[in-house]
């Protein structure tokens, strides 16, 4: 069966199309690598107050993730609509669930 | 249709049974408040009763017409009706009118709920801490040096303030006829306030689940004039623990109680220990063990087999066998713990 | 369906077949059958709370007993009744009406049902060993972390192992709607069924996995020590609460959202009109479901979240009045209009409106935070409950059985027996539940093993348990003529209530590949514009050719039932370390099933076109 | 079954994963599989929040946690995600041998990753005697942190089964989509990772 597995059945334009997103995707991962140290350098060296440390190391999560969501996984792709209805359904519901339980914590 | 029929006279019929009834007990029901809470529950569950029957009847009217002027008729078995998609104009008004009624019943509800939930005046009024207990409840008058079990008294007219908590499990304090009820929770303190507006002695109740003898939790609350509490907190005050009971086998009771290391769990007097409840004024008492009527041949079978009487209680097996001879004084001993006379016979008459 | 199946014949490999189908129509009569016998012991259960109720003061059951029996009636009928049935029916007729051969996973569909049924049965193995659970069905900590014995564990792990099952039953009907569509059938052309069955899948999906978690915690809590609920180590039990309610509320949509969508079919079928405002109601049912996530802390008002919390939520709950007061506005007026046959299908759906309208209402008037201190865990919610659960999903349940029986097993329920049944119901649900409003309002909580004597409670409570043997007496009828209609009852054409959706377009019962050639849909109600419009029978989207079919399996059996053992290992580890072994068994049992599953090609077998030009049309 | 050229065609398409309907609904289900995921992972989340200052007089977030190993858990498993891309962008050029050379690097990441946290398991553990058992907060930190780990052994296993079962077959329509899903897998449990060391550790840190 692997006779079957050619190399050159990948047309050159498809094979170009791959490599820049390729490129995209390389560029999200140097971004994502820079937000993760920035989130560790501030909390290391403890360079802001609490009150801005928090919402910003949250908000740098946040975007990583919504790069590992649009590029790694493809969300950002056509045909991608229902994965993306499911996944905002999960975080709507996500939202809920950690902000009703927070509350508990200040009680 | 005939079946139709039927219903019709069932329901008359259940309808009639519960007029019947009435409303249920005095000073257990719902449905006549008589005290703040109760009162504002009450007001909104009349409201509500009246928009649900709007909608209801609304509902059945269109219902029952279509039933009757639509139903296929005979000849007319090839008939096709007209295959309507929608209308705008019914659909927005279905949409629009409950919309309408929500809002009437929301803005009560979110004004009662803030004003239930109100306790800025609470360092003004009485304060009790409430403890919840697998199957009974401890009241604790903050400042006043008071302990007492299962009843609690209140003044009238005056807003009581309770602190509570639970020691085991939850629990979930209601009083019906006084006021709505409010979970006991083990990791927090819930504050509500009750008000009573007449003297009376008031069935409470636990409402959440907590173990195998849950419904049988109760308590009463017992409201007395203001001038009344004062006296009976006064009283409770003056109790004095050491004191001789009143005759001989009062007395043999009182050793007993020593003896049967009663006196481990049960306190009488202020001392807070609470591991059963505490008997300062078990003579006072309303009921034995929450809802049995108070007298010797109750408290005996109590002291002698409360696995009987309260199933899963955590009296049982936590003390050495009692006779029934020994019973019998031990009850003398606990019946005569009358240290007030402002009492739940008192209450209200 | 394999080739040496049918044609060996007898007991075994009737049984055989059974346990290896992944074929929709199969898997639906399992849950059907398995949905249908945990209902009776729900139903049984139900009848011994009410013997105890019947005066007061009585002795009947016990106190510990009487826990365990509502523990076990609510769980049972809720997780092991009311949603199995509904699965069954998704299972049958859902992949007809869009048109499709399959599901988008028989595999995994197979290993649904056997895990749902390999966790009822742990759970209710509790019985013989020691004793059920008996915190209530909703297993509030730490009532739950103390109860004795090892009730409780068969809850958490029963419930765990069967609500995955469930869990892979949802992402399937997902899966299938989005991908296996016949041609032209794009989502606004999809029945209400369907579309009901794709969002309970979605609050499926999402709710889900809240419980999980719940479980997990109450697990850890009580056989590995952890402290989540423990008050002495910092734990806090209101964390169960909100997660048991957060999958709770939208669990009872769950429950209400699949009758909605087959009594809006039978409504249009039995009037002989288009549903009323369809893409309301596609649009209301999603409403529903979204609104759903949001008002679960109106189980908690009396929890002590404060008023800010309270209020929020009280709105929120009665907002969903609204898409659901759609709902009933359009059913009138898909009716006003028609020409109303009335069937005993029928009548279980015409019962349904009076009966959840006023389930609705109490509900609404429940979501009133401060009326709601005093209705809470009362009868009064009681009460609630069963009219919107018993009048809405048993009545939806029973209504898609007399409805779609023809479709699934080739004959017509006997009309008489079925109206008869149908009214004693009614008469009895109206008895055994309208009267507890009253008595929880009077002062009666609910759990309660006894109520005193003397308390004004004693009439309501008998007529409830009168009402509650008439049930009893139309479930006999029912089961009566169930085995009747199997002995001797009519056949069934392929489109006996002049249908208007695709699975009438196909035999009663239909072949396993369900549509020789995939259905070519033109707009709303396909086979209805082909009966009117048309040549009366539905235009072939493909030319005939050969019929990709799954093999079928004993793995999704095999590995459930290596859960299963894995279950009990768990409950007995505690009292003794050698059960470790059977969580390995267990578990390892599973995993190679799944290894086994995952090394081995299964690319199914095909149906040759020229066997399927034999067979007659 | 193995001559099915419907499988292996000629010309691989440019989304071999999602060529068939097969391959279509695995694609669905598991990105319908990952929205229940998140409700999953936000309830252990949630969970955590509440508890995690109930530490009953144990060891705190501040006291335990040390930032220079979670760094480098984070850097090992962000970089697992990155090589898995690689193997898709090689499963798209029909590269069959790149491919499973990326999944392996993947795989090797991901166990350096799951080595790291064992250690600091133990670490916490022998160190400072902070157990599942300890108080609400350490209940709830195992529970969180240990469910995403158990995620990433489910995943390894995964990958590594896949692997060797197709390493002899090469690339072909029944086996891309399994690929495909196991690196949208791989994806969500870095994604779950980001929260775990920003919320857990990170704020932990600053308390
Ligand atoms: C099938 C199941 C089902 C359904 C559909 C519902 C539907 C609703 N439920 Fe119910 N509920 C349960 C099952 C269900 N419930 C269960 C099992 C419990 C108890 C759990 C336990 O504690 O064990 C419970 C408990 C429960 C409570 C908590 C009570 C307590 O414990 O104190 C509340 C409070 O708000 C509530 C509210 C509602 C509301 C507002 C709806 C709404 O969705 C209803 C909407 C419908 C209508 C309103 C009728 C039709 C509308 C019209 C005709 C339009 C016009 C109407 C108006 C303007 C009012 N429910
Ligand atoms: C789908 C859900 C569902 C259904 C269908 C029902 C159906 C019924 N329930 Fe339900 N009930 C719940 C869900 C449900 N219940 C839940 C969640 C609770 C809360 C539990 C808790 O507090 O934790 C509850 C609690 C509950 C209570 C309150 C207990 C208490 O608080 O102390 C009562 C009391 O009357 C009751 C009664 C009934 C009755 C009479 C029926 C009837 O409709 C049943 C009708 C069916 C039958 C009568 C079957 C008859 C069977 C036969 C005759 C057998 C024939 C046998 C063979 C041939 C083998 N239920
Ligand atoms: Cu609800």
């Amino acid at each position: 069966m692997s006779e079957n597995t050619n190399t050159n059945s990948v047309n050159s334009f498809q094979k170009k199309r791959n490599k820049d997103e390729m490129k995209k995707q390389l560029i999200s991962f140097a971004l994502m690598i820079g937000f993760t140290i920035i989130a560790f350098t501030l909390v290391a060296t403890k360079a802001m107050d609490k009150m801005f440390i928090i919402p910003v190391i949250l908000l740098l999560a946040i975007i990583q993730v919504a790069f590992q969501f649009y590029y790694f996984m493809h969300m950002k792709d056509k045909d991608h609509e229902f994965p993306s209805m499911m996944i905002y359904g999960g975080v709507w519901a996500a939202v809920l669930t950690v902000a009703t339980l927070l509350t508990i914590a200040w009680w | 249709m005939k079946g139709m029929g039927k219903t019709k006279a069932l329901f008359l019929l259940s309808f009639l049974a519960i007029v019947l009834a009435g409303c249920g007990k005095e000073n257990l029901t719902a449905l006549v408040p008589k005290g703040t809470g109760a009162e504002t529950s009450m007001n909104l569950i009349l409201l509500s009763t009246l928009v649900m029957v709007f909608v209801f009847v609304v509902v059945i009217v269109v219902y029952v017409i279509a039933l009757v002027r639509f139903r296929k008729k005979k000849g007319q078995e090839n008939y096709i009706p007209k295959q309507v998609e929608g209308n705008k104009t019914l659909e927005t008004i279905w949409t629009v009118i409950p919309i309408i009624l929500v809002l009437i019943l929301a803005v009560p509800t979110v004004a009662a709920t803030f004003e239930l939930a109100d306790m800025s005046k609470s360092g003004d009024g009485v304060n009790i801490e409430v403890t919840g207990n697998q199957y009974w409840w401890h009241f604790n008058y903050k400042g006043e040096e008071i302990q007492t079990s299962q009843d609690l008294y209140i003044p009238t007219g005056e807003k009581v303030y309770l602190n509570m908590i639970s020691s085991d499990v939850i629990h979930s304090l209601w009083i019906p006829s006084i006021s709505g009820k409010m979970d006991v929770n083990p990791e927090n303190v819930n504050k509500m306030y009750i008000e009573a507006k007449e003297e009376g002695v008031y069935w409470g109740k636990c409402a959440e689940l907590c173990g195998p003898s849950h419904s049988l939790m109760d308590f009463k609350v017992v409201a007395v004039s203001p001038e009344e509490f004062d006296k009976w907190v006064s009283d409770m005050q003056d109790v004095d623990p050491k004191a001789q009971p009143q005759d001989a086998v009062a007395q043999e009771g009182k050793d007993l109680f020593e003896e049967k290391s009663c006196m481990g769990c049960h306190a009488i007097g202020s001392s807070p220990a609470a591991v059963g409840p505490n008997l300062t004024d078990f003579g006072n008492r309303s009921k034995i063990a929450g809802f049995l009527e108070p007298n010797e041949e109750n408290l005996v079978k109590w002291i002698m087999d409360p696995e009987s009487i309260k199933p899963g209680n955590k009296m049982t097996g936590n003390y050495p066998a009692v006779s029934e001879e020994e019973a019998k004084k031990i009850s003398a001993y606990l019946m005569q713990l009358k240290p007030s006379d402002i009492t739940p016979e008192s209450a209200g008459k | 369906m394999s080739i040496a199946a049918t044609q060996k014949r007898g007991f075994g490999a009737f049984l055989w077949d059974y346990l290896t189908t992944v074929d929709h129509k199969k898997i639906a009569h399992l849950y059907l059958f398995g949905g249908g016998f945990f209902f009776l012991l729900g139903g049984i259960e139900a009848l011994f709370i009410r013997i105890q109720l019947i005066k007061p003061e009585n002795d009947f059951l016990s106190a510990g007993l009487y826990n365990e029996m509502i523990t076990m009636h609510g769980t049972t009928m809720i997780f092991l009744a009311a949603m199995p049935l509904f699965l069954g029916l998704m299972n049958a007729i859902m992949p007809l009406q869009i048109g499709a051969r399959d599901v988008a996973f028989p595999f995994l569909n197979s290993l649904g049902f056997w895990l749902f049924m390999f966790g009822g049965i742990l759970l209710n193995c509790s019985w013989f060993l020691g004793g059920a659970p008996d915190a209530g069905w909703t297993s509030y900590a730490p009532l739950s972390i103390q109860s004795p014995g090892h009730g409780v564990d068969f809850y958490t792990l029963g419930l765990q192992i069967s609500g995955a099952g469930t869990l892979m039953g949802g992402i399937n009907f997902l899966v299938t709607i989005v991908t296996m569509r016949a041609p032209g059938m794009t989502y606004m052309r999809m029945p209400l069924f369907t579309w009901t069955t794709f969002v309970t899948s979605v609050l499926i999906l999402f709710a889900f996995p809240a419980l999980t978690v719940g479980l997990f915690l109450l697990m850890f809590d009580r056989m590995f020590d952890s402290a989540f609920f423990d008050v002495a180590l910092g734990g806090n039990t209101v964390i169960w609460q909100h997660l048991f309610w957060i999958f709770g509320h939208p669990e009872v949509y769950i429950l209400i959202l699949p009758a909605f969508g087959l009594f809006s079919d039978i409504f249009s079928t039995f009037s002989k009109k288009r549903l009323f405002g369809y893409t309301a109601m596609v649009f209301a049912t999603i409403l529903i479901a979204f609104l759903g996530f949001m008002v679960w802390a109106h189980h908690m008002f009396t929890v002590g979240l404060g008023p800010v919390a309270n209020s929020i939520f009280a709105i929120a709950t009665m907002a969903i009045a609204v898409p659901t007061g759609i709902k009933i506005f359009n059913w009138l007026a898909t009716m006003w209009g028609g020409s109303i046959t009335i069937n005993s299908a029928m009548l279980w759906a015409l019962g349904f409106i009076p009966s959840f309208t006023i389930g609705g209402m109490t509900g609404v008037m429940l979501a009133s935070a401060v009326a709601d201190y005093q209705y809470h865990d009362t009868y009064f919610v009681v009460a609630h409950f069963h009219y919107v659960i018993v009048g809405g999903s048993v009545f939806g349940i029973l209504a898609g059985i007399h409805y779609w029986y023809p479709k699934m097993f080739g004959r017509i329920l006997h009309e008489g027996m079925g109206k008869a049944a149908f009214w004693i119901f009614l008469i009895g649900f109206n008895l055994t539940f309208f009267i507890q409003h009253f008595l929880g309002l009077m002062g009666m909580p609910r759990r309660y093993w006894v109520f005193l004597e003397d308390q004004g409670l004693d009439t309501g409570n008998l007529i409830s348990t009168i009402g509650a043997f008439l049930m009893g007496v139309a479930v006999i009828i029912l089961l009566i003529n169930i085995i009747y209609t199997a002995v001797k009852g009519e056949k069934a054409p392929a489109d006996p209530w002049d249908g208007r959706t695709l699975e009438w377009a196909i035999p009663s019962p239909p072949p396993f590949y369900n549509f020789k050639q995939t259905p070519l849909t033109r707009g709303l109600d396909p086979l209805w514009i082909e009966k009117t419009e048309g040549k009366g029978k539905m235009t072939p989207a493909e030319p005939l050719g050969d019929i990709h079919m799954p093999d079928g399996s004993i793995l999704p059996f095999i590995m459930s039932l290596g859960f299963f053992v894995a279950g009990f290992g768990f409950i007995y580890q505690v009292d003794h370390s050698a059960w470790l072994l059977a969580v390995f068994a267990g578990i390892g049992t599973a995993l190679i099933c799944m290894l086994i599953r995952s090394l081995k090609d299964y690319h199914g077998y095909h149906i040759k076109k020229e066997d399927l030009e034999r067979e007659a049309d | 079954m193995s001559h099915d050229h419907s499988l292996s065609p000629e010309v691989m398409p440019q989304e071999p994963e999602k060529a068939t309907l097969e391959g279509k609904n695995k694609f669905f289900g598991l990105w319908f599989f990952l929205g229940g995921e998140t409700v999953l992972f936000a309830s252990f989340f949630g969970t955590y929040l509440a508890l995690r200052n109930s530490t009953a007089g144990g060891p705190t977030s501040t006291d335990l946690f040390g930032l220079e190993l979670v760094f480098i858990m984070t850097m090992l498993l962000l970089t697992s995600s990155l090589t898995s891309v690689y193997a898709m962008y090689h499963m798209k050029n029909n590269d069959f041998k790149k491919m499973q050379l990326w999944l392996a690097i993947t795989a090797f990441l991901g166990m350096g990753f799951l080595g790291c946290e064992i250690y600091e398991f133990a670490h916490y553990i022998h160190e400072f005697g902070f157990t599942f058992r300890s108080s609400a907060f350490g209940s709830a930190f195992y529970t969180l942190v240990g469910f995403h780990g158990g995620h990433v052994v489910f995943g390894l296993s995964w990958l590594i089964a896949l692997m060797v079962r197709n390493a002899k077959r090469g690339l072909n329509l029944y086996n891309a989509p399994k690929y495909y899903t196991f690196s949208l897998y791989w994806h969500f449990i870095d994604v779950v990772w980001v929260f775990i060391f920003t919320v857990v550790y990170l704020m932990g840190k600053v308390g």
